[in-house]
């Protein structure tokens, strides 16, 4: 325990740059999984097709093991001369994200109360206006906790990037691998998990703030 | 003026639940959908303000058809009170109330305002509930608040579906008394779905009785009450039907019909009867009580003459035949 | 309506057009090579990723299920805060420095792996396990408490059969995670698929890399489509065609 | 540092790093100098070498350490050479002709692969030589383990070069595939016999293995020079004179030290870089 | 027997459910509970067989105490209808109707036999349903399930929680009447939830009407009309109470009241009215036809007399007093 103090402290440079360009991996990546996702999970749920097929593509691309998609990611980026680095992992972080997003969207939108549909339309409410004052902040809660759950998974994988040069707190642990060094390793595990709580707590203030007091 | 014609409704091309349905309510009156669960109550509501499509026929409201109007327009201009209340669970009280106003645009004062008085007209205290939410509220309180938001920009037609039916038997009577008042004086274009049959007779001006999607009569309610078209109307009416008719009047009608002037003489053995009770009530009493008559008392409270079982038979035959 | 169908079908074709054109391009580029040149070393990793997915998770099941159920029952209560808790905050940590930390423990190898996987497979396994009897509808429980069913009856007849869709959801999530997660195993020294990947990528070699790539996705796509007919067969269906009509309701 | 600077020259560099312990801390050493010099760096580490090499070709990355007998063997695809000069000489011709690639700032460090064993296994079985354990494998099939990390165990200049020239085959079912550096551990703990290493890993003489002896002369030497894009030369010419004194004073035995100080004593590489840096005067600034 | 001696319950330590409440269920009687939304009925009846917990004071069943009563044996004696069904999903309809018999070890032939018993009672065809599951039925059709696995294994104890409530009013009545009508042959101990005054009355042989979980009366069904035992009580039972309480007798018990014999002569004038009739449509006759009296008719279709207004007054003083 004291070792693994001291070894954060003494090392506390590398592991607080890593821990920014592993929160800059995941925070660009779930941005972008967030303007592609909520405005798709939304549009799916007046596209039933769609949302059938838009599901299970994306539910067969979350199961794919994040290892082999980053390494399938290499050939295929190379062709434009970013195999390695921030883009395919980017990419592959964006793509992982989508099932959570999409789906709990898709679903919080669908299972709002349909009476409470109805009555919107009755009062003679626009596709628009419902979707804004009524459909979104039902389902923001059911929204957010989708970007939670993409958020958390996210840095997880985040650290298996390292092994196609994106940096982030997965160089930590495989070079304690390499080196035998468990503080290292559990230095990388820790800061992982402490940047999971911390965004989930973020996220879930930010969820707080903008949910409606009505359906806390 | 709403006018049915031909109406049918098909659900998945097979159901069918509205059967060429044809009726008219008239401007300003309050029509009562009864019937039986799954009759078809709802969905005839529901095509109205084109909530459900129309299958075949047509309907048209003030003589424009509604397949034509602008939906949006059309739905701001017509209250509907949803079935399940169907409030929004992310606003206030308030913004749920005022939400068509606030839609069309009215300002804060104006709005504020007219929750004011809806709240106390549907005896709710404005200031308690303003700021809370849909799901601080009993079952009962909620449905009030679904029949607020239904009036507030105080469109000329109003669409209600079992607007109290959550309510328990002592404030629903007080809200419907509120409601009735109302109605005697801005006279709206309604129709409204129960499956009371006493909620009905009480309410309405004219009930339209329905079974399987087809309306079996439609007609004033004494009328269906007294004159039942068929044994199906008779059955759901009751076999008590005359007395259930009975709540339709006070003991004012029956002074006014034989003209019954103020009486000097007190009778002091008897029981007194405001001359505001209802007929029903009073039978009851009569019933309750060892003295064959009681006496009438007037607002002013003065003795307007006695009131016998006799009178009552009598008072009803006269109606029945002027029906 | 019919437009949307449209885009429905044209999205649909064009997917069905980029993995066709990714399977042409790695076949045309003989990117599974690999497998043919070595199919006795391809045998073997996947067989070791085999062991190393079924043990971990047979493991896995076995531990959480019944934990799970242990921690719902009333007298246990008070635990399922922490237990959830504990199982919350151990699904923030990373599953390869999980591995990593097994192998501090137990030295490198297969049986080290085998025990990162298990302890990687318990959380989500239990967390749907708790999940699905805690949303068993109260209602239910009295009904059949009122009727007389003793606890376990209750358990079988009752809980278990409605939360069999969660805790099944859970058992296809962890063995899903899994697979993927072993495919790490050889960074220490635990064998698996994952060898290929990462000689393919430390090597910039495409046709190692695909030849161990595509074959763990494929297990991977496979096992939960399989998971998906388990779920359908052992899920009572009652409580499917309810979800369906749920769904389909709204 | 500031990235473009007012003379509109700009000053940004990305440094790339393979994925062990002296790869670190020689890029670390180079980032410190050229950060020193006004650079503003970018580190890209742990990667595989033809990954890294990759990267160098696209221009993902511009600069990097990487040692002669990888570049002559592995990317080139050319013989090995023993001399190091020479082996500097012909990879630094073919590659800029081929690849637009420019080598420089050749070092006496020799990170060599190896092959390792404990001393007591190698006492027990009497193996002193390569060529000593090609023939024990030989007559013993399916006996020993062997711990490789994926390079060496697919590299030509790796386990199966090395297998060809002594004619002997560890079989699959015997190599065991890990992380690098693991399979120093491996050994100690039994888990493998034989294993491969690097030449300047402390961890060889930590846990008292021995260098088999490469009587055939198998292994070429791996030198560590710079590799730079053609492109990042033109631009920063000077880049060359900046790295050129960690290269001058780097030796395999200074290297062995620098990574027994990360690698056993578990210092952080920055501070090993830093250190090493300023004590031998190579840091102008502060 | 089902006897409650002081019985209390506390929700969370300081929410007062059920404030010490003494009554006494006879073998064999029905009795209802009755009173506004959140008076503490369901509360009630589930301290009886302990789903909740009792905080103070003593149920016992038989003369036994709930608390040292064997829990799961009790409840497999005691049928329980849960306010809101409970059916389980997993389920099919006859699997639902049949856990306990199950449970019981009873042969397939017995339970399908009993299934197939039950349905019919409850207005269901048997094979229509018995292969569904509990989403596929309507609320109504759910309710009447829940009520037949509550019945299932004949126990002689029932709790039953507002088991009519989703019910239309037709159906509802027929439903009513075949519970009444096997009551009156097995004479189940019966403690039934509602809050309704109508199914009260019609049902119970006594009804125990509570507020804030305290009893206001507990009477049978005439006396709490006729002589309500505080204002709560008459305002939640009605004004028109005594019209209610008419529901409860029929035409043959004025006639055994008053000694009524067959008459030879038969009056051609008026109308006949069989004495199966309940007063309340009696007088809903005589008030609906110009003549004063009814003929009333026996089963063989002999006139026994006339029924006036008068008649019925009289008897339902002297009833009142009998009470
Ligand atoms: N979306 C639908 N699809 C198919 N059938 C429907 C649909 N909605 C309603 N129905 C059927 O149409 C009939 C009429 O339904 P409706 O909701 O209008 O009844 P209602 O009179 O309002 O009944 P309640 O009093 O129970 O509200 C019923 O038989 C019902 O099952
Ligand atoms: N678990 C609980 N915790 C706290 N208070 C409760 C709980 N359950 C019921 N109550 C309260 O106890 C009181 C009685 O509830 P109960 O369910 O017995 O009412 P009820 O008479 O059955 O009403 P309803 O007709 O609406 O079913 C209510 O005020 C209710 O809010
Ligand atoms: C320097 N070695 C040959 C040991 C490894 C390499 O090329 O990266
Ligand atoms: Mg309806
Ligand atoms: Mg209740």
């Amino acid at each position: 325990m004291v070792d693994f103090i001291n070894y954060v402290q003494n090392d506390w440079n590398n592991i607080f740059s890593y821990s920014i360009e592993h929160l800059q991996l995941v925070g660009v990546a779930i941005a972008i999984a967030i303007l592609i996702g909520v405005p798709l999970g939304i549009y799916l749920t007046t596209n039933d097709y769609l949302a059938e097929t838009v599901l299970q593509v994306a539910s067969i691309i979350i199961t794919i093991p994040s290892i082999a998609l980053f390494g399938i990611m290499i050939p295929i980026l190379s062709t434009i001369g970013q195999g390695i680095g921030f883009l395919p992992a980017l990419i592959a972080l964006v793509l992982y994200s989508q099932l959570p997003i999409i789906r709990n969207t898709y679903t919080a939108i669908q299972n709002v109360d349909p009476n409470i549909r109805d009555a919107a339309k009755g009062i003679g409410m626009n596709t628009f206006q419902r979707l804004v004052k009524v459909e979104i902040p039902n389902a923001l809660p059911l929204i957010m906790a989708g970007v939670r759950t993409a958020t958390v998974l996210n840095i997880g994988i985040g650290a298996i990037a390292a092994f196609i040069g994106s940096g982030g707190l997965g160089v930590l642990i495989n070079s304690g691998i390499s080196r035998g060094n468990n503080n290292m390793v559990l230095a990388g595990a820790v800061f992982v998990s402490i940047l999971a709580l911390i965004a989930d707590f973020i996220l879930k203030y930010i969820q707080s703030r903008i949910t409606p007091k009505g359906i806390k | 003026m709403i006018d049915f014609k031909n109406v049918s409704k098909l659900y998945n091309g097979n159901v069918k639940a509205i059967d060429d349905i044809s009726m008219t309510v008239e401007e300003g009156e309050f029509v009562i959908l009864l019937g039986p669960s799954g009759c078809g109550k709802t969905t005839l509501l529901r095509m109205v303000n084109q909530l459900e499509s129309i299958s075949d026929g047509e309907i048209s409201i003030q003589g424009q058809n509604v397949k034509q109007m602008d939906k949006i327009k059309m739905r701001r201009n017509t209250g509907y009170v949803i079935q399940s209340n169907g409030l929004f669970p992310n606003m206030t009280i308030e913004d749920n109330t005022m939400i068509v106003p606030d839609l069309l645009g009215w300002d804060r004062k104006k709005k504020r305002d007219r929750f004011n008085y809806l709240m106390d007209l549907l005896g709710m205290n404005p200031d308690d509930y303003r700021k809370r939410f849909p799901h601080e509220l009993s079952g009962g309180q909620q449905q009030r608040i679904g029949v607020a938001r239904a009036m507030a920009s105080d469109p000329p037609v109003m669409l209600m579906d079992e607007p109290f039916g959550a309510l328990d038997p002592i404030i629903r009577e007080k809200v419907q008394d509120e409601f009735l008042a109302i109605q005697k004086e801005v006279k709206k274009t309604i129709l409204f779905v129960s499956h009371d049959i006493d909620e009905a007779v009480r309410m309405g001006d004219k009930i339209a009785l329905l079974r399987d999607g087809s309306i079996m009569q439609y007609d004033r309610p004494t009328d269906m009450l007294i004159q039942p078209k068929n044994e199906f109307v008779s059955d759901f009416v009751g076999k008590d039907r005359v007395l259930r008719s009975m709540s339709l009047y006070t003991v004012q009608n029956l002074v006014d019909t034989f003209g019954l002037k103020n009486k000097e003489e007190t009778i002091l053995d008897t029981k007194e009867i405001s001359i505001h009770t209802s007929l029903r009530v009073a039978i009851s009493m009569i019933l309750n009580q060892e003295a064959d008559q009681l006496v009438i008392i007037n607002d002013a409270g003065e003795a307007q003459g006695s009131l016998t079982f006799d009178l009552i038979e009598k008072f009803l035959h006269q109606e029945v035949k002027g029906a | 309506m019919n437009s949307k169908k449209l885009i429905a079908y044209i999205i649909r074709i064009i997917l069905w057009v980029l993995v066709i054109s990714f399977f042409w391009w790695a076949i045309s580029g003989g990117m599974f090579g690999k497998i043919f040149a070595e199919p006795t070393k391809f045998k073997e990793l996947l067989t070791q990723h085999l062991h190393l997915v079924s043990i971990s998770a047979g493991l896995a099941i076995l531990t959480s299920v019944p934990l799970g159920i242990l921690v719902t029952r009333p007298r246990f209560r008070r635990s399922e805060w922490l237990i959830v808790n504990i199982a919350n905050l151990g699904q923030t940590i990373p599953s390869l420095a999980v591995l990593a930390l097994a192998m501090g423990f137990l030295g490198i190898g297969l049986k080290a792996a085998i025990v990162a996987l298990y302890i990687y497979s318990l959380l989500p396994i239990l967390q749907n396990t708790i999940a699905g009897l805690d949303s068993v509808r109260p209602e239910m429980k009295d009904a059949a408490k009122g009727m007389g069913l003793t606890p376990l009856q209750v358990l079988f007849r009752i809980e278990l059969p409605s939360a069999s869709a969660s805790i099944l959801a859970g058992i296809r999530t962890a063995v899903v995670l899994n697979i993927g997660t072993a495919a790490l195993a050889y960074l220490i020294g635990g064998g698996g698929l994952g060898v290929w990947i990462f000689t393919g990528i430390q090597l910039f070699d495409n046709q190692t890399l695909i030849s161990g790539a595509i074959p763990v996705t494929l297990l991977a796509v496979l096992v939960d489509f399989g998971f998906r007919g388990i779920q359908y067969l052992l899920v009572p269906k009652g409580i499917r065609l309810a979800r369906k009509a749920a769904i389909e309701s709204t | 540092a500031c990235s473009s600077g007012g003379d509109g020259e700009d000053k940004n560099i990305t440094v790339g790093a393979k994925n062990f312990t002296e790869q670190f801390i020689l890029a670390k050493m180079a980032i410190l100098k050229l950060e020193d010099n006004g650079y503003s760096v970018e580190e890209k580490s742990n990667l595989g070498s033809s990954a890294l090499r990759q990267a160098l070709e696209n221009k993902q990355v511009d600069l990097t350490w990487d040692y002669t007998g990888t570049g002559l063997v592995t990317y080139m695809g050319e013989d090995p050479i023993a001399d190091k000069q020479e082996a500097y000489d012909t990879v630094k011709e073919l590659d800029m002709e081929r690849n637009d690639i420019y080598w420089t700032n050749l070092s006496e460090v020799n990170n060599a692969y190896t092959i390792v064993m404990t001393q007591e296994k190698a006492d027990e079985l009497a193996i002193e030589s390569i060529g000593d354990l090609a023939e024990y494998v030989n007559n013993n099939p399916d006996e020993l383990r062997f711990g490789t990390d994926a390079e060496f165990a697919n590299r030509d200049d790796g386990l199966p070069g090395v297998e060809e020239t002594y004619g002997f085959e560890f079989g699959d079912a015997n190599i065991s595939e890990m992380n690098y550096g693991l399979q120093y551990e491996a050994l100690n703990n039994e888990e493998v016999d034989v294993a491969m290493g690097f030449a300047t890993d402390s961890r060889i003489r930590e846990y008292e293995l021995v260098n088999l002896e490469d009587t055939e002369s198998f292994f070429p030497s791996y030198n560590a020079a710079i590799a730079m894009t053609n492109e990042t030369y033109e631009n920063h010419p000077e880049v060359e004179e900046i790295l050129k004194p960690i290269a001058e004073q780097l030796d395999s035995e200074t290297m062995r030290e620098l990574n027994y100080q990360v690698d056993v004593e578990e210092r952080s590489v920055d501070d090993v870089a830093q250190t090493y840096l300023e004590e031998n005067g190579l840091l102008d600034g502060e």
